[in-house]
């Protein structure tokens, strides 16, 4: 019997190497898998590369990460928190850790495209601005794109809103953000739910992430709980 | 600035220019009060780049989902007809040219249709992007809602951006408190004065060259 | 009041023009628009490009638009049809239609591409095969990928299970197919359904193609009625 | 052949090599077959690329839903836990390295791991790709099933392909009515004989050079 479900986080979490290109889900605190990005600090994984649309907030998930000095580079396109600076704001003043700016759409393509199989795609995005220096150019139908290239991750932290023991997974609202393109462009795919359900309980028309992109699945109590 | 627009009367302002059925998005800040502008009974479909089309009124605070924001992380409502999707697909509508209109706040706007929106300084201690690039090229138009000038008096509509772009030669149209001004291969043509401003007052807050209204 | 419904497939299919571009969603018999494919005889375009995954089957759709003439040029990945000679066969051996093979999968991602502005990308299908043959390479990582570019549309024909007056869709199981990617993918989407539902009818979570992709939507009785 | 496997024998020879839990593509014809024969409580997730995961047995005829079929256009069925998906989001999952194996019919295989298997000729009437060059470069191993000679009698397993290629240096492992053969850096190691099958009888309807089964 196929069953991806694994009993806490550190076993969720187990593998993840020194060094590892991280993907997390989530846009601003909606869809965070706070829980196994702190399970991180336990797990002991150092010197990460991690990719997210922003660089944490607060005080919780990624913020406590990056704190625990266990990142040395951050790939996003909105590193700024909300009001004051943030964990990462002060790590970066101080030289602690890298930072890769990359618009939105582009990091959600190259995401994409890295689960995909598409190695390297041409976009008009950022054309004539700074993330166009250094970085190949092509004319096409007489207008000017960049190209970029794939970026997959090591492992990828997703939540969901339900999952099943074959890693099928749905996402609520606005939830979905980064957590299905993610999915898809990690080697190890490891998801949080608050609602583990019975296999043919998913509509498979509503199925948003098929199991096959998904490794291991956790349940964890509650949003809230995850993210205390 | 004397005499110009309160920011709720801007974005009512641009807010009547949109037709009905149009697709938007909204950048954060002033923009985002554009949807509270909209003519009632008018349809009106707003697009948020995480993942949100059919964006409705703001909840009252005990009716807040927690699930649910836009692109700035403020709660939102979903209308009946409303979809969620993920963010490449979300970025797909964007870079696609599937909005009929983005607008977004800008520091500054060159007479040649660059905005430069994202940052003030490439020394920035974090500089953030976010969806604007791809929204700045993305849509099939861009209008920019920004006060005319700085705080400090300083004009934000300008001969050369001396910001770093967002991106060159894309900005359609400017709504300021003083005037809405269209970006034409000519150049910079006021299309409309707010109430009780004159040509020579925008003119003089302005750093480019403007053309006046062609009736 | 945004009403994308129309009353006739006459209506729908108003404005395609001689020489246009159209994509046929479809894959076998599920899925196929063929009210709307069937009505391009009667709207009278010609000289059509078609793209689609099959090249007609039988005598209805495609196949009756083919028999009709009125195509000049077919994209698709597999032309065969089932038992026999297609009417597509018998106008390919007669000199009397042309053919672009793209393998199936550079195809859903060259109509993905078009819609989501992606001008052109690279993959490691074809690569060493006669589609190779005259095709731009490039080593990327120690692997050669082929450039591919995107083909888009000037009007998708487009079959959904349920549609509202947005254009928002859902898909019947492998109904599903080519059609959310070419919907995409086209200056004008024009969708057959035999659901027309009420605006809010439709779970947000389950729309598989937004509103904003669709122009026109036209109920048909039955797909069987449809395909009459 | 004489003394060789029948198709179902074939295919349930294949089938016992899946393990637990993989993801399979099998392609039109004699692959299909293979899913029938996936021991008992042995759970393998099969793939159709026209976007459909997690396929189960043939219907009876009274339950054929007109709506679900598979790549080869044949009414199937869908397990729990079964999932439908669109065409580039499929072949994402096949281009991406998502599957665990693919198993194809084919023409010819060479001894370094060419497969021909969409047409005998590029002077075809209608010449049909399908998704054959997608599943041969992305899954992460492609075994071939196929009749270890043609209804002449000619080796299908040769030193170099004469018909046009589906992929270059994809084959994994093939496996006929005779033997199963593994592609290897050294060359087509036999790695099981069928009953009553002896090495010398396969390389002798083998065009290419074979290595014995190493114990």
């Amino acid at each position: 019997m196929i069953d991806k479900t694994v009993h806490s986080v550190a076993e969720a979490l187990d593998g993840i190497a020194d060094g590892a290109v991280v993907l997390l889900g989530g846009f601003g605190a909606v869809g965070q898998a706070n829980a196994l990005v702190e399970g991180l600090i336990a797990q002991g994984a150092r010197d990460l590369t991690i990719v997210a649309n922003n660089a944490g907030a607060g005080k919780i998930g990624l913020a406590r990460l990056l704190a625990a000095g266990r990142v040395r580079r951050v790939v996003c396109s909105f590193p700024r928190g909300g009001a004051g600076a943030s964990v990462f704001e002060e790590l970066y003043k101080a030289g602690k850790v890298e930072l890769e700016i990359v618009p939105q759409g582009t990091l959600a393509e190259r995401l994409r495209a890295a689960g995909a199989g598409i190695p390297a795609f041409y976009t008009p995005t950022g054309v004539g601005t700074v993330i166009a220096e250094g970085r190949e150019t092509r004319e096409i139908g007489g207008r000017t794109y960049l190209l970029e290239y794939a970026l997959p991750g090591d492992a990828a932290l997703i939540e969901a809103w339900q999952a099943d023991r074959w890693g099928n997974l749905t996402y609520r609202a606005s939830g979905r953000n980064f957590n299905p393109v993610m999915a898809t462009a990690a080697r190890l795919t490891i998801v949080q739910t608050t609602h583990l359900v019975e296999l043919g309980v998913l509509a498979p028309e509503a199925i948003v992430t098929p199991g096959i992109f998904v490794d291991r699945v956790v349940r964890v109590a509650t949003p809230a709980d995850a993210q205390a | 600035m004397s005499g110009g627009l309160s920011r709720a009367e801007m974005a009512a302002w641009l807010a009547r220019d949109i037709p009905e059925g149009w697709y938007v998005n909204l950048g954060i800040g002033l923009p985002t009060i554009v949807a509270d502008h909209v003519p009632a009974g008018r349809e009106v479909v707003f697009h948020s780049e995480n993942g949100v089309l059919g964006i409705g009124p703001a909840p009252a605070p005990e009716q807040v989902d927690p699930w649910l924001i836009n692109a700035g992380k403020q709660p939102v409502t979903l209308l009946p007809g409303g979809s969620y999707f993920h963010h490449a697909d979300s970025f797909a509508m964007i870079r696609g040219g599937h909005l009929d209109l983005c607008v977004l706040g800008a520091f500054q706007v060159a007479d040649n249709g660059d905005i430069a929106n994202w940052t003030t300084s490439l020394s920035d201690t974090a500089p953030a992007i976010g969806g604007a690039m791809d929204l700045a090229i993305g849509a099939r138009r861009l209008w920019v809602l920004m006060e005319h000038t700085t705080r400090q008096g300083l004009p934000r509509i300008v001969r050369r951006c001396s910001y770093p772009l967002t991106a060159p030669g894309v900005v359609r149209r400017i709504y300021t408190d003083l005037a809405v001004i269209d970006v034409t291969a000519e150049g910079l043509r006021v299309r409309d004065l707010a109430p009780g401003i004159d040509f020579a007052t925008v003119q003089a807050r302005t750093d480019a060259t403007l053309l006046p209204v062609s009736r």
